[in-house]
């Protein structure tokens, strides 16, 4: 049909290589990895508590990263409204969370 | 809308983007998961408000026992994995593997719920039920939301894997398929937070 | 053409009356736009400012919105297309510039107000402590440095900074008291907001519920006396001592048993509810029934003391429905009026 | 039968405007009885109680029964057409959205049959709203129903991004959609970002109601303020969702009319996108008294004020449009044109209110209620009515009357003015809003006497429209394509009302304006883009309808699960298994929909060029 060849710039207009597994078990041992150190920090303890919740925090959103880039496609190309979707969900979360920490038990 | 063009058997490299309607599923599922992402933000951010308030239940501390979490995690992590395999299977046409890489998701899902489950149960024998306080509340809400998303994850595979059996891989089913895998990778991305937020920022004290 | 003849016509009256509102600025007691202390008055400043601004935001609007509706409407039968144009840089830099100018000019005396009516004087020596405790459908004043508590009726010494701590028993309210000061929000649990004013002149004010608490929402009225500082400390002196039971035993006796399992006077009776210590003397019944002597008697909501009384005790839900005190005791019309009486007879003198 | 299954978003606009329509009759006369009881001091036209459930309904119904429902109208019958789309994305969605809506809707008003009626205000602050304090049913209705028309409504939003993101016809890049696109587009946007805060707070509402949960309420540890953050982190940029629509409407009437390309159409896209983003960032505002502290109260107040610039260039963008420009004032042009200073004065008072210091004066008072009427009456229920008359005929091939259209814009226009003018002022003399009854000897009695008499005004303003619809209904059909023959859009060159497929060829878009381009090249339609072939159209469908009715159920069911007795000597009550019944039905819907596969059907192309006969 017609009217979606404008879309064609929102699809992958090249064919690439039959991908392998190899960069998908990467991205899973790494999250492990982070998960894992995560893990550790908590476990084991007698470090500075705001440390502890950098690395927390740092490790999650690490994770975060290498799934969605990898397990999600969103490296990929043709994910442009899929990355504005999925960012101002995270900038309104982002205020959320502010919200929740900062105000409400003032 | 171009579904009836293309030829059964002779699939493009991606077919979940073949058709109008398989892309416009998949950007309309990317952005269903942004509005997810403001769900569950919400849900942290009224556990991350009324976590100390504990009234006369246990702490999170006290609580959580951070080996078994550990290993629920572990499995979703897994379950994802496999998932991302089952989608490379599509991409592949190998429809078979592509069936027994969403089994073993749906079994790994399964032990998940079965964890988390059993968790939930020691949890309320600890005195710490869901109208205890403030801070039971909003963790079973949290963490329920979460868990009601793997149930209804793995009732939607489970029903994709007995339509790939009976119509095979077409330009229909395979977005259907592709969707399905994006919406397990956020749950398990939800759970990472879950993981980072609930569990191991509650063993900090 | 008739149509918008008309049109002016009806509105000729409306803005003539709108003239006479603006020179009357509303009830000296009441207004928010006739402050009649400093924190109100700071907020008025704010908000002639602001209304400044708008004014000439409106004028602006309207005169070009005129101009163009009279200059370029379409003749019957004009055919001709207007040059199509596609923007103008110069007209827009204009357009968002000068509205960011104007909104710096109200934006820096707001933040500075934020920070001057956000002063905490819980701790200063010199100011007059209050906690108010709001509650469904009334007010209770605590003075807890000078231990004692008061309902409905919110008694002040001129001149002074007073230092509110404002919370609620129940659900949501909001203590405002216009021609004095803006709003503060009664948050339950942990959440104590704080607040302040004063009051340079003698008088009373009336204060509002400006949060939806449910059906007597809109009555839930108080009111703030100013009294020079003599009268307060006699006032406050006066309301620690200690008052005697009405003088007819059976009266006393349904008084006691009735009345004071909820509600103290002097030391006698329970906290939970108003304290009706110097009742007599306050200014209202309820915070809405208004007292004033017989022959001035003007609106509805007016009457004596006494007449009030019975009014309230006799049917506490026909002037604030869904109040608490509804169906909580069963009295006889003899010992109702015994009631009124003995309660409008107690009274504080230290005017 | 057609109408219950049908997925055509033609059909489905209008399904929304009736049912549209409808709620915004009732909340009207919702308002109507709070104005006559505010009539006089101490009124007692209706008790305490009422007064607050009249409130409290008259803004929820106002809200998200009528100004969004009748949104969604227009969006559906408008939005694929100016798009040159012969259908939204997900037609079947589309159809689900407006039954979740309506079923939701209903739910709501059911509360008015049973006698317990949600009576917290729109904004069911806890713990007024918990149980503790409100016992009986009312404001599990309001939660239920809101939950579901809010899926119904998310489901909405996202058709609508998918659709303007990927159904574009060649040629219409972003910057030449028009602009009443680009404001649904941002809309959308909004709904699907501020819609699931609504769908968290009222679930542990919810949960706080049904289930004992401890969110809101302090004894168990809750904090109240976190329903307010919840709630208006959701209800800010639900104002936006309202009033960006009623923008987008106002920029196509006023260049149609005035025979004038957009001024600034880039900077009206850019402010458009502006808003929206900064809309998420003011919640707050409406907590100024909360008690949030001075750091928090100063962010918001400037964040606030930020949103006036991208709205002032709007506001001159349009004045500029008309500038130079040959304005016919039609009834739509006249509801147009009026909205601008209207909005303006709306607008700047929400300015006003955005000076923390001096909102703790106006916060709560009647000024609040004149400021939110003059921005959502005066903007976009003008809006609404221009839209409407504008689109009318495209809608249904029928032209309202004019006579009459502009008899309905000057007495619901002065009516407007009556009734809310006033209440600034009474606002600043110290009337809080939310009363049921004000004392006499107060001031108020003159200013509340007139508000009144302007809002009885509106209604017979709303009278007049409803009489022009059947005047209008009964005259025969068959406008031109382009009714107001100085049309820019694509929507213009298609028949009215449009075929089912919409457009026979889909046309090739050469620039903003695509339509006003071909005319001015001397063209009379579009380039098509494609040959005539059969064109594919998906299947009507009933489970929509039925799955809206299962989540009717299942509110039912859970709602009065504590007040019926055991079922079967099971754990469960009556109530729960009537709702396990009625998510039951709609699961089993969701199922039957991924099982049995859409195949659509054909229109062929002999049909197609009959169709295209009959018009030339
Ligand atoms: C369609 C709905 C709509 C819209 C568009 C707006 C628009 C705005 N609103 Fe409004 N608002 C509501 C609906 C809306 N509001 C509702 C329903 C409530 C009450 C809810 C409740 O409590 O029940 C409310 C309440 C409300 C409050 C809380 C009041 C209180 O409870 O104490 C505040 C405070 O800041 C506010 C501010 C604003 C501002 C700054 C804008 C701005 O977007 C306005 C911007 C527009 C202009 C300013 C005019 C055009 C600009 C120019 C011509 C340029 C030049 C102007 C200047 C330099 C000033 N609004
Ligand atoms: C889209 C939003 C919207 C709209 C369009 C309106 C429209 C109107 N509103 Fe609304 N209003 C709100 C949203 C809206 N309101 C909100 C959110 C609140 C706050 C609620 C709260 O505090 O919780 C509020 C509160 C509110 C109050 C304050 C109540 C209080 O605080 O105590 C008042 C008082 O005057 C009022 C009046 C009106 C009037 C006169 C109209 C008029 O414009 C209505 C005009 C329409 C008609 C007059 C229709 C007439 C109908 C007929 C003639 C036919 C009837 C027949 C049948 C049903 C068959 N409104
Ligand atoms: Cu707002």
């Amino acid at each position: 049909m017609a009217s979606n060849n404008h879309s064609a710039t929102e699809q992958n207009t090249k064919r690439h290589k039959v991908e392998g597994p190899k960069k998908h078990i990467v991205a899973f041992i790494f999250s492990i990895l982070l998960t894992f150190i995560a893990f550790a920090t908590v476990i084991g303890g007698e470090i500075n508590k705001d440390f502890i919740y950098i690395i927390l925090l740092g490790t999650a959103v690490l994770q975060v990263f290498v799934q969605m880039a990898f397990w999600m496609h969103m490296k990929d190309r043709g994910h442009r409204f899929a990355l504005i979707g999925i960012l101002t969900g995270v900038f309104v979360v982002f205020t959320c969370v502010i919200m929740a920490e900062y105000w409400v038990w003032w | 809308m171009s579904a009836h063009t293309h030829v059964e058997g002779q699939l493009p490299h991606e077919p979940e983007k073949a058709t109008l309607e398989g892309r416009n599923k998949v950007l309309g599922f990317w952005l269903f998961l942004g509005g997810e992402t403001v769900l569950f933000g919400t849900l942290f951010a009224a556990f991350l408000a009324l976590r100390h308030q504990v009234l006369d239940g246990p702490t999170a501390n006290h609580l959580f026992d951070l080996k078994l979490v550990a290993f629920a995690t572990a499995i979703l992590l897994t379950s994802s994995l496999t998932s991302v395999f089952a989608i490379q299977a599509m991409h592949q046409q190998k429809v078979k593997s592509l069936i027994n890489w969403l089994i073993v998701t749906v079994l790994l899902g399964v032990g998940f719920l079965i964890l988390e489950i059993y968790e939930f149960v020691h949890y309320v024998g600890e005195g710490h039920g869901f109208t205890t306080s403030a801070f039971s509340s909003s963790f079973y809400t949290l963490v329920g939301f979460h868990g009601a998303h793997v149930l209804f994850g793995i009732m939607w595979i489970t029903l994709l894997i007995i339509q790939l059996k009976r119509k095979g891989l077409t330009v229909v089913t395979a977005p259907k398929v592709y969707v399905a895998g994006m919406y397990w990778h956020f749950i398990d991305v939800v759970w990472v937070f879950i993981f980072t937020v609930v569990y191991l920022m509650g063993k900090v004290v | 053409m008739m149509k918008r003849w008309q049109f002016v016509k009806r509105l000729a009256p409306l803005m003539a009356m709108m003239v006479l509102v603006l020179a009357a600025c509303g009830r000296e007691d009441l207004s928010t736009l006739n402050p009649q202390g400093p924190v109100a008055e700071e907020q008025f400043g704010l908000m002639k400012l602001a209304i400044l601004i708008m004014g000439l935001v409106i004028v602006v609007v309207f005169a070009i919105s005129f101009y163009v509706i009279i200059r370029f409407r379409r003749r019957p039968g004009d055919k001709t297309i207007p040059k199509q144009v596609e923007g103008s840089h110069k007209l827009e830099i204009i357009w968002t510039v000068i509205p960011i100018i104007l909104l710096i000019i109200l934006a820096v005396p707001t933040v500075q107000s934020v920070f001057n009516l956000a002063k905490d004087y819980r701790d200063d020596p010199d100011a007059v402590k209050v906690i108010v405790t709001s509650h469904q459908y009334w007010w209770e004043f605590e003075y807890p440095e000078l231990g004692i508590k008061t309902a409905q009726e919110l008694v002040i010494p001129t001149g002074k900074t007073i230092s509110i701590e404002a919370k609620t028993a129940d659900v949501l309210h909001s203590f405002w008291i216009p021609s004095l000061a803006g709003k503060i929000d009664t948050n339950p649990g942990g959440n104590v907001n704080f607040m302040y004013f004063s009051a340079p002149k003698e008088g009373v004010y009336l204060g509002k519920c400006a949060e939806l608490c449910g059906p007597s929402h809109g009555l839930m009225d108080f009111k703030v006396k100013s009294v020079n500082p003599a009268s307060f400390e006699r006032w406050a002196a006066a309301l620690q001592e200690p008052v005697a039971l009405p003088s007819d035993p059976a009266i006393a006796a349904a008084f006691e048993s009735k009345c004071l399992t909820c509600h103290a006077v002097g030391d006698m009776g329970g906290p939970a509810f108003p304290n009706l210590t110097g009742i007599g003397s306050r200014e209202s019944v309820g915070g809405i029934l208004v007292n004033v002597d017989a022959d001035d008697k003007k609106y509805n909501h007016e009457d004596t003391v006494y007449n009030n009384l019975y009014k309230w005790i006799k049917d506490p839900g026909a002037v604030k429905p869904g109040n608490l005190m509804v169906d909580q005791y069963d009295l006889t019309d003899k010992e109702i009026e015994g009631i009124a009486k003995y309660l409008s007879e107690l009274t504080l003198d230290y005017e | 039968m057609d109408w219950l299954t049908t997925v055509d978003h033609k059909k489905i606009g209008i399904l929304y405007l009736i049912a549209g329509g409808f709620f915004f009759l009732v909340g009207g006369l919702e308002a109507i009885l709070i104005r006559i009881q505010l009539w006089k001091p101490q009124g007692t036209f209706v008790s305490a109680d009422t007064y607050n459930e009249l409130l409290t309904m008259h803004g929820t119904t106002m809200i998200f029964l009528a100004a969004m429902p009748l949104i969604f109208a227009l969006m559906n019958a408008v939005i694929p057409l100016q798009i040159g789309a012969r259908d939204v994305a997900f037609p079947f969605l589309n159809s689900l959205g407006f039954w979740t809506f309506l079923f939701g809707g209903l739910l709501l008003n059911v509360s008015w049959i049973v006698g317990d009626v949600p009576d917290a205000g729109w904004t069911s602050y806890a713990p007024l709203a918990g149980t503790t304090y409100s016992g009986d049913h009312g404001v599990d209705y309001y939660v239920l129903g809101l939950q579901i028309a809010g899926i119904g409504t998310l489901v909405g939003g996202i058709n609508f991004l998918v659709t303007i993101i990927n159904m574009r016809a060649p040629g219409m890049t972003f910057m030449r959609m028009p602009m009443f696109t680009w404001s649904v587009f941002i809309t959308s946007a909004l709904i699907l970002f501020a819609f699931p805060a609504l769908t968290v707070g009222l679930a542990a509402l919810m949960f706080d109601r049904l289930f004992d949960a401890n969110f809101f309420d302090p004894s168990g540890g809750g904090n109240a303020v976190l329903w307010e953050h919840i709630f208006w982190i959701f209800g800010h940029p639900e104002v936006y969702i309202l009033i960006l629509p009623a923008f987008g409407i106002i920029s196509e009437v006023i260049s149609t009319f005035s025979r004038k390309r957009l001024f600034g159409y880039s900077s009206m896209v850019f402010a458009t996108i502006l808003i929206g983003f900064l809309g998420f960032m003011v919640w707050a505002h409406h907590m100024f008294t909360a008690g949030l502290g001075p750091v928090a109260n100063a962010l918001f107040s400037i964040a606030t004020m930020l949103i006036a610039v991208p709205t002032g260039i709007k506001i001159f963008n349009w004045l500029f449009t008309m500038w130079g420009g040959s304005i016919k004032f039609t009834a739509a042009n006249l509801f147009a044109v009026s909205f601008i200073p209207t909005f303006v004065m709306g607008g700047v008072t929400g300015v006003m209110l955005a000076a923390a210091p001096a909102d703790f004066q106006y916060h709560d008072s009647y000024f609040v209620v004149a400021h939110f009427h003059y921005v959502i009456v005066g903007g976009l229920v003008l809006g609404l009515f221009s839209g409407l008359h504008y689109w009318w005929p495209k809608m249904f091939g029928r032209i309202l009357n004019e006579t009459l259209g502009k008899w309905t814009f000057w007495t619901f226009y002065i009516g407007f003015h009556l009734t809310f003018f006033v209440q600034h002022f009474l606002g600043l003399l110290g009337m809080p809003r939310r009363i049921w009854q004000y004392l006499d000897g107060l001031g108020f009695n003159e200013m509340n006497m007139i508000s009144t008499v302007g809002a009885l005004l509106m209604g017979v303003g709303t009278l007049m429209f409803l009489i022009n619809i059947v005047v209008t209904s009964v005259k025969p059909k068959g406008v031109a394509n382009d009714p107001w023959e100085d049309g820019r859009t694509l929507e213009w060159t298609i028949a009215s009302p449009p075929p089912e497929y919409n457009f026979a060829q889909t046309p090739l878009v050469r620039g903003y304006d695509a339509y006003w381009k071909e005319k001015q090249d001397g063209h009379s339609g579009m380039t098509p883009a494609e040959p005539i072939g059969p064109i594919h159209m998906p299947s009507p469908s009933i489970l929509p309808f039925f799955m809206g009715l299962g989540l009717f159920i299942a509110g039912f069911g859970f709602m009065y699960s504590p007040d019926w007795g055991q079922f079967l000597g099971l754990d469960l009550t009556v109530g729960h298994f009537i709702g396990i019944v009625g998510l039951g039905i709609t699961l089993i819907c969701m199922l039957l929909r991924s099982v049995i596969d859409d195949h659509g059907f054909h229109i062929e192309e002999e049909e197609i060029l009959k169709d295209l006969g009959g018009k030339a």
